[in-house]
């Protein structure tokens, strides 16, 4: 067993389409996008051969030890501390490898078709593999600074696909806004770092996961990790940076923004569960946190008008779902539905990527409509990411999201609130979503002129992964996890039953009222703003932090820098001048004056030294 | 009390003498007058080393008065000098056109 | 055969022919220049040739030839060579290149080289005047510019007044002791008892003298007024021969007692304090004020306050350490060799008609001439006392002595008035360095020899600067007298 | 307790190397003609460069030359594990100064190579001296060629940002130094001979009572805090670096900050170890200060330059909290940050000097788009960045991440606030990144229309910068190495 292989390919594709588009820019010889993607994808598929490979490899290995260490090389080591760069493959991190070069793979066929005509795909290409990269160092490292070093890795790649339309203002600021907020969730894996390094004595998962530590500890641990868990997987308060991430290319937000980056915070929590599960505070934390996001951010999606805004509050909702699951103690759940998560919304951001592509740019969807025929496999293949979001048996997320539901009712953890909220949530995913569907493809066309004519389908390229995508997200829920399967039974009680088809009906009924309500679209709709505007959480955060930080700075600059620090200089000199400009005045120039002054001084030393003597003398 | 003058009176007596030259240096504007009052004080110190040398029956204090009355006589000259180049190119003996060099 | 004098006996016998050829040869100034020259040398030579290993007391104790007082000489006479070398340009220039200015300059270092040796009350009084006399003369030596006349007036009449502030102080002395030889009242001061008042006083009045040569706060008055108006040449003689000379005596005048004894334990504190008092004013007012001045060689007449502000803070821990006097010593030949060197780069300005040289005279010196700029900046930089330069182990072994003998209060000062007084040393750096050459500004122009010096000054201060060993080894070597 | 110095095999000793060759390079450079200044100072750099990575691969050593041994001031070096690396990026950061092409080889460019070399000799003596004196002097001779470097070709008003710092850097210093007399006047009232050796100023500590060192320490403490500089004694920093020219700023912020991190862990840490366990709190607070404060500053500034001279205070804080976190393997994390961020930092600057050469007007109030005309160079600028803001991958993440957990256990606040410290760098980095390289690109005028992308041998020299950093990022242990024990 070699994982190394699974990590390189990627950073060799990484490095060779870095050299193609720094010679392209020195020769200004554009490098296609068939060649750089096809070098990328190539990578990316070779690399899913190796995951694959090695899942098998370590399906063989017996239950109890399916766990391999590879130490590449040490990293650092100094007074105590030493840690190496080691992957581990475990059943955990062989699904999210699987995930993340498989759909990853098909992501990268895709964006062959959809950055065709790019001025520079070779870079696109760079990033993305560069992104691959860090994603599987992040779900291998062993360690938690080696994680983290995937970690930032992703959020640099992500920060660059975002802006990487970098001519545009706009975009820059929304990869700003990413790499910041997820940086403020660094400081919780920073400090639960210094914490686990300060208590434990080691940052290797394995040793943290087997040292017991006092409750308080375990609950700052296990928050602090969940903390830095919001801002990657963008939950409640970090969650704002997710729909604006939406301004790079489609097929990005799909692969990071749906898929797999914004993953890695139910990732962590699944490989730090001992710690987690280990505190109820944590856990409830969890859970409420999950659950708010899952319904506020499923209201917000209701409002929204563009395609990409939609699906990507739909990914803040679904995370939230995950979180539940982790909150209620079954990370084994929300991993699932990572899995399945990752095939349908990859599924629909395609899609949308597919739609968009076709109508020029166009993302509001009040300016779609009627595509069904127009676009006929990217519809059939995104009602089947509908059919598996709304969890309509048999699709995957059928499986997946009923398990959290189920969960959160029944679970030690779990509680009727808890499981309302949930099923609230449901209710509106199924109504955004369905409005979505019908809003683009049923409802009567709302295009302009010239754009309806040169609407066609997408080239095979990017319809080859929608199609695999499609089937995917049908039978994606059928076989479980391998790390599952104890828990499938659990779900079948005779209440988990009733669960599934209550939510299977509500998910029918608000998919029928949004039919009713859509249906029939012909102009653009009023919407409540503040829903629309994310309940202005966004422009809160933008005016108290953004601002704050910049006036507290400005205030700084002015008033400590200039009028403190920098004016305490200019007194000291101004003193010093003063001083020798009051003691130049006895300088008078009379010599009279002056025999006066050392003549005064004469008697005043003599008086002072006889009185002083005489005070000496005495003894 | 037998009518000789005691050595530390003599010591008042030039130290009063001192202090006029002093007060004389200190308010005449007339640099030949200032001239005079440091003369003054130079005599009075030989006076008080008189007084002392008498008071240690030594003739030290006598000799030295040889030497102070010497070099009196030759910084007066180098006074005056000074106070006649000054005169040529101020037309002026007195102190208060002397307070060019200031600050 | 052993004459102890011997470079005494040169430098007068040297002064006296110089005398006499210009009374042979009147109206060229040529042969006393070269005479007085020739005697310096020669002085020189002699001074450093033979210098004794101990102390010999010849003219039955009135004088004493020892490594110090020929030090000392061998020092003047080597200032003196290079103010009669360095500055021949500039006296010509200003019209004051006669005859006597030699016979005054060596009359001048003859008295200071004998007041240095002199070891009675009344014999210090005599070379004191000798010192002074021609003192006052030159600096009232261009008798045609009002500014000449006044600096000499008014050296004149404080130095007149203070010398006879000496002489009272010298008679209560006697009264006190019934001596003015120092070894006699230092072998009285082991013995005496009784009430010392009158000691006190006339300790103090003589101590105060030496520091009115010394420019000390409050008794400065003069320094910065004379400094402008007297000829450069001269002022740079007063800066480094008078001040080195004074520093030397009050050393001999404050070991006139012996501290040791508990009796004078009161009066060592007493005296300490006043010294401090009089060490913070000078390091303050030198510093300070230094800053404020634009005219340079007031600017020099500050910088010696200041500098006499850290003599003394030498001085004041050799009061309680004897030991620790070599400081001193070393401080004085660092601070003689840069300001002659510095005096001899501002004769080379030529300032316009009755103006002094400003600092604003300096600007794009760099631009202008360069390598007279580079020998500016190794002798401020040696002033403000940044290492590589004399200036730097001047300072420190002041601030070590001072240390050991427990003033590090003190120190602290004078490390803070370093800073600000390094500050008034860079801004002329930067004026040179930085700005381009101001319109107004003055010419540059010194003749070859003058440079010449200089650069061998500016040599010796790194030289000093970087290997100080044999120099500071051999002042500490330097018998103590008391 | 903290005690590098004596567990060290004495194998290398020629350590005059390091000083005589830059003071050889330093006289010879009078005697090349104008036109081939730079060729010879790149030269000489790049041969003292390899002298010096030759000379340390050779092992660690000490040596010690008479000078003025009857006062204590002996030519006493050393080459220890912390030093070491200070030695070889003196000499990196040498040529990087001398490599810039600038107005310093047009107008009297002796000076220039003349100064850059003696800088590279002080920095050196200072680096390896073992005596207090000789540290102090070769610490004062610093200044000299920064002073004619920012008088000289210096911009505005550069003579208010010399007399700063010059002044506040000699206040500091001479306060030192009468701490420095201090020691030694203890030293001889307890032997009766004078000596300024670390080692023997070590055991004088040792044996006095801790509150009798208290002036001492602070004597100290002020000297290297105005050179690191820490807040709130950095009041010349920005102007210092704002108006000096291109190498002059390279050298400040590459290794004169240096000089003050050395300064502490060389003398401060092994003389005044019981003081500095006594103000430990003041000490963490101030550098935690130090890495907010400054980082704030570079959020709100407009000029390039003013903004990487606040985000080098702002990283020097951080290493100072390694340092004061009093434990060896915090001290060993600073050592490897204060390599990364001269590493970091010199590239930034030698890349806004390229910048500059290309344009004008850099000011950060707008995007200036250029990243798509200069694209070589804005890689290597955002690896920079990314190195700056310490992403992991680059030496900078060890460093500050080792720096950080050692100073955790002994203060947890400082630690966790001067964490927020990252993200403000986050922000402000990537703010100037952007402003610069991002956006529509401006109308050219003028001679920028026909600037290009950096040539050949930039982008050696930067791919040599760049790929250190990563190298070191991802095999610290290479500098770790000597503090493992």
């Amino acid at each position: 067993m070699n994982l190394s292989y699974l990590i390189l390919l990627p950073l060799f594709g990484f490095l060779i389409n870095g050299v193609l588009y720094l010679r392209s820019t020195r020769n200004s010889k554009k490098v296609s996008a068939e060649l750089s993607g096809g070098i990328a994808t190539v990578a990316m598929l070779l690399s899913f051969a190796a995951a694959l490979y090695n899942f098998f490899l370590l399906r063989q290995l017996p239950a109890e030890g399916q766990l391999f260490d590879q130490m590449l090389f040490p990293w650092f080591k100094l007074a105590g501390m030493s840690v190496d760069f080691t992957l581990r493959l475990d059943p955990l991190s062989s699904v999210f490898c699987l995930v993340i070069t498989g759909v990853g793979s098909l992501i990268h066929l895709y964006s062959i078709g959809y950055m065709h005509h790019d001025a520079a795909p070779a870079k696109y290409f760079a990033y993305l593999n560069l992104f691959c990269f860090m994603m599987l160092n992040l779900v291998l490292g062993a360690t938690m600074p080696h994680v983290f070093f995937g970690w930032e890795g992703v959020g640099l790649a992500s920060y660059l696909l975002i802006g990487y339309w970098y001519h545009d203002p706009e975009k820059v600021g929304a990869g700003m806004k990413a790499f910041v907020m997820n940086r403020i969730g660094d400081i919780g894996f920073l400090v639960a770092m210094f914490i686990a390094y300060k208590f434990v004595g080691s940052l290797d998962f394995i040793q943290i996961a087997n040292t017991p530590l006092n409750p308080e500890m375990t609950t700052t641990l296990g928050l602090l990790v969940f903390f830095a868990c919001t801002g990657k997987s963008a939950q409640i308060p970090l969650f704002t940076w997710l729909p604006d991430a939406m301004a790079g290319p489609t097929p990005v937000s799909a692969l990071i923004h749906a898929a797999t980056m914004v993953t890695s915070g139910i990732y962590l929590l699944a490989r730090m569960h001992t710690t987690i599960e280990a505190s109820a505070t944590t856990l409830s934390v969890i859970a409420a946190v999950g659950a708010c996001t899952a319904f506020i951010s499923a209201v917000i999606a209701c409002a929204q008008t563009d395609i990409k805004k939609i699906l990507a509050y739909s990914t803040v909702s679904q995370l939230g779902f995950m979180f539940v699951a982790c909150g209620v103690g079954f990370t084994i759940a929300g991993v699932f539905h990572v899995m399945t998560h990752a095939f349908f919304k990859a599924l629909m951001f395609l899609g949308a990527g597919s739609v968009i592509h076709a109508l020029h740019e166009e993302q509001d969807v009040f300016k779609m409509g009627g595509l069904r025929k127009k676009l006929p496999i990217t519809f059939w293949t995104f009602v089947a990411g509908w059919a598996a979001i709304l969890g309509l048996p048999p699709f995957s997320g059928f499986f997946s999201k009923d398990e959290i539901l189920i969960q959160s009712l029944q679970s030690p953890h779990g509680s009727m609130p808890l499981f309302l909220v949930m099923m609230a949530a449901a209710f509106l995913t199924a109504f955004y979503m369905t409005r979505l569907l019908v809003l683009v493809f049923l409802s009567p066309s709302r295009m302009g002129q010239g754009v309806e004519k040169s609407v066609h389908e997408s080239p095979l390229v990017m319809t080859l992964p929608l199609m695999v995508l499609g089937v995917a997200s049908v039978v994606g829920g059928w076989f479980g996890l391998p790390i599952h399967e104890a828990h499938v039974e659990e779900a079948a009680g005779s209440s988990g039953r009733f669960i599934m088809l209550a939510s299977v009906a509500l998910a029918l009924v608000a998919a029928f009222i949004a039919y009713k309500k859509y249906g029939k679209t012909t102009k653009v709709e009023q919407v409540n703003d503040i829903a629309r505007e994310g309940f202005k959480i966004d422009a809160f955060y933008l005016s108290f932090f953004g601002n704050g930080t910049k006036n507290v700075a400005r205030w700084m600059g002015n008033l400590i820098e200039q009028q403190v620090i920098q004016r305490m200089i200019r007194w000291t000199v101004a003193i010093v001048d003063l001083s020798g400009n009051l003691l130049k005045v006895a300088q008078v120039g009379s010599s009279q004056a002056y025999l006066m002054m050392m003549f005064l001084a004469i008697f005043a030393v003599l008086a002072w030294f006889l009185f002083g003597v005489g005070q000496y003398a005495k003894f | 009390m037998n009518g000789e003058i005691q050595p530390m009176m003599m010591v008042v007596v030039a130290l009063i003498v001192f202090g006029i030259g002093l007060f004389g240096l200190l308010i005449r504007k007339n640099l030949l007058i200032m001239l005079m009052c440091i003369e003054l004080m130079l005599n009075s110190v030989n006076l008080c080393f008189v007084a002392f040398s008498k008071m240690h029956q030594s003739v030290l204090g006598d000799l030295t008065v040889l030497f102070v009355m010497t070099v009196a006589a030759a910084e007066s000259a180098v006074g005056l000098g000074l106070v006649i180049a000054m005169f040529r190119t101020l037309k002026s003996v007195d102190t208060d056109q002397i307070q060019i060099l200031r600050d | 055969m052993s004459l102890p004098i011997l470079p005494w006996l040169v430098l007068s016998i040297g002064l006296l022919a110089t005398i006499l050829i210009s009374v042979v040869r009147v109206g060229t100034k040529r042969p006393a220049q070269i005479f007085a020259l020739l005697t310096l040398l020669a002085t020189f030579f002699y001074s450093v040739t033979t210098v004794p290993s101990g102390v010999e007391n010849v003219f039955n104790g009135a004088f004493e030839v020892s490594a110090l007082t020929q030090v000392g000489l061998a020092l003047f006479s080597l200032i003196g060579c290079i103010f009669v070398l360095g500055t021949s340009r500039y006296l010509t220039k200003e019209g004051i290149h006669i005859s006597d200015y030699y016979h005054l300059m060596l009359l001048m270092i003859l008295g200071a080289a004998v007041m240095i040796g002199s070891k009675d009350l009344i014999s210090i009084f005599i070379a004191l005047e000798v010192m002074s006399l021609p003192a006052y003369t030159l600096a009232g030596f261009r008798r045609h510019d009002a500014r000449s006349n006044e600096a000499g007036i008014k050296y004149f009449v404080m130095g007149g007044a203070i010398g006879a502030v000496f002489l009272l102080g010298a008679a209560f002395i006697f009264g006190a002791t019934g001596s003015v030889s120092i070894d006699k009242i230092f072998e009285w001061s082991k013995v005496a008892q009784g009430d010392f008042t009158l000691f006190y006083i006339g300790h103090l009045l003589v101590l105060i003298a030496f520091l009115f040569k010394v420019a000390a706060v409050p008794f400065h008055f003069w320094k910065p007024d004379v400094y402008e108006g007297s000829p450069i040449a001269v002022t740079g003689m007063m800066a480094t021969v008078i001040s080195a000379a004074s520093f030397i005596v009050i050393s001999r005048l404050i070991g006139i007692v012996d501290f040791g004894r508990i009796e004078w334990g009161a009066y060592a504190a007493q005296l300490k304090q006043v010294v401090r008092v009089i060490v913070v004013m000078s390091l303050v007012v030198g510093s300070a004020v230094l800053l404020t001045q634009s005219n340079l060689k007031r600017m020099l007449a500050y910088s010696s306050i200041s500098h006499t502000g850290y003599l003394l803070l030498g001085i004041l821990s050799s009061i309680s350490h004897p030991q620790e006097i070599f400081s001193v010593w070393m401080y004085l030949f660092g601070y003689c060799l840069m300001t002659s060197g510095l005096f001899v780069l501002l004769s080379q300005s030529e300032p316009k008609a009755d103006m002094g040289v400003e600092l604003i005279d300096l600007t794009g010196l760099m631009k202008r001439s360069p390598y007279t700029t580079c020998l500016w900046i190794v002798f401020l930089f040696s002033m403000a006392g940044i290492p590589f330069t004399v200036g730097f182990f001047s300072k420190y072994f002041v601030f070590l002595s001072s240390v050991s003998a427990g003033e590090t209060a003190f120190v602290v000062i004078a490390a803070v008035c370093a800073v600000v007084s390094a500050y008034a040393y860079i801004r002329p750096v930067a004026l040179m360095v930085m700005r381009d050459a101001d319109p107004s500004a003055s010419n540059w122009k010194g003749s070859p020899v003058s440079t010449v010096v200089a650069t061998v000054s500016a040599l010796a201060v790194i030289y000093f600067g970087v290997l100080p060993g044999t120099i500071v080894q051999f002042l500490k070597g330097v018998p103590i007298g008391h | 307790m903290l005690n590098f110095e004596n567990t060290m095999t004495l194998a290398n000793e020629s350590l005059n190397v390091f000083m005589v060759v830059p003071l050889a390079l330093c006289i010879l450079s009078f005697l090349i003609p104008k036109g081939l200044q730079r060729a010879y100072a790149i030269a000489g750099a790049i041969f003292f460069f390899a002298l010096s990575c030759y000379e340390v691969s050779q092992g660690l050593g000490g040596q010690t030359l008479p000078w003025l041994s009857q006062f204590g001031i002996q030519l006493g070096f050393r080459l220890d594990s912390v030093s070491k690396w200070f030695v070889v990026l003196t000499g990196l950061v040498t040529f990087i100064a001398v490599y810039l092409k600038g107005n310093w080889y047009r107008k009297s460019p002796r000076i220039f190579v003349a100064s850059s070399f003696f800088m590279a000799f002080a920095l050196n003596a200072a680096f390896l001296s073992t005596n207090l004196i000789t540290f102090y002097i070769a610490y004062e001779a610093v200044f000299v060629p920064i002073i004619f470097m920012v008088g000289i070709w210096g911009t505005q008003t550069k003579a208010a940002s010399v007399f700063k710092f010059f002044l506040m850097s000699f206040l500091g210093s001479i306060m030192m130094l009468v701490s420095m007399f201090y020691l030694i006047y203890l030293y001889q009232s307890q032997t009766g001979q004078y000596s300024a050796q670390i080692f023997d100023l070590v055991q004088v500590s040792k044996s006095i009572a801790p509150e009798r060192l208290c002036l001492a320490f602070f004597g100290f403490f002020l000297a290297f805090a105005i050179k690191v500089p820490l807040v709130p004694f950095h009041g010349w920093v920005r102007d210092a670096y704002v108006n000096a020219p291109m190498p002059a700023t390279i050298y400040m912020s590459g290794i004169l900050s240096k000089l003050g991190v050395f300064g502490f862990i060389r003398f401060v840490l092994p003389i005044f170890w019981d003081q500095a366990i006594q103000y430990h709190g003041i000490l963490v607070t101030v550098a935690a200060i130090s890495v907010l404060y400054a980082a704030l500053l570079a959020i709100q500034s407009k000029n390039p330059r003013e903004l990487l001279s606040y985000s080098s205070i702002s990283h020097l804080g951080f290493v100072m909290l390694g340092i004061f976190s009093l434990t060896s393997g915090g001290v060993g994390a600073a050592v490897l940050l204060s390599v990364a961020h001269t590493l970091a930092s010199v590239v930034l600057f030698m890349l806004l000097h390229f910048m500059s050469e290309r344009k004008e007007d850099l000011t950060l109030d707008r995007f200036h788009g250029l990243a798509p005309r200069f694209p070589m160079l804005f890689v290597a600028f955002f690896i920079a960045v990314l190195a700056s803001v310490s992403l992991p991958g680059t030496v900078n993440f060890v460093g500050e991440f080792l720096v950080l957990s050692f100073s955790y256990p002994v203060s947890a606040l400082c630690t966790v606030l001067s964490s927020i410290g990252v993200i403000l760098g986050t922000v402000y980095m990537f703010k100037f990144y952007q402003y610069l390289g991002f956006g529509s690109p401006n109308p050219k005028t003028g001679a920028e229309s026909v600037a290009k992308d950096i040539g050949v041998f930039e982008i050696s020299i930067l791919i040599f910068m760049l790929g250190l950093i990563i190298y070191l990022g991802f095999q610290p242990a290479v500098i770790l190495r000597g503090f493992s024990s």
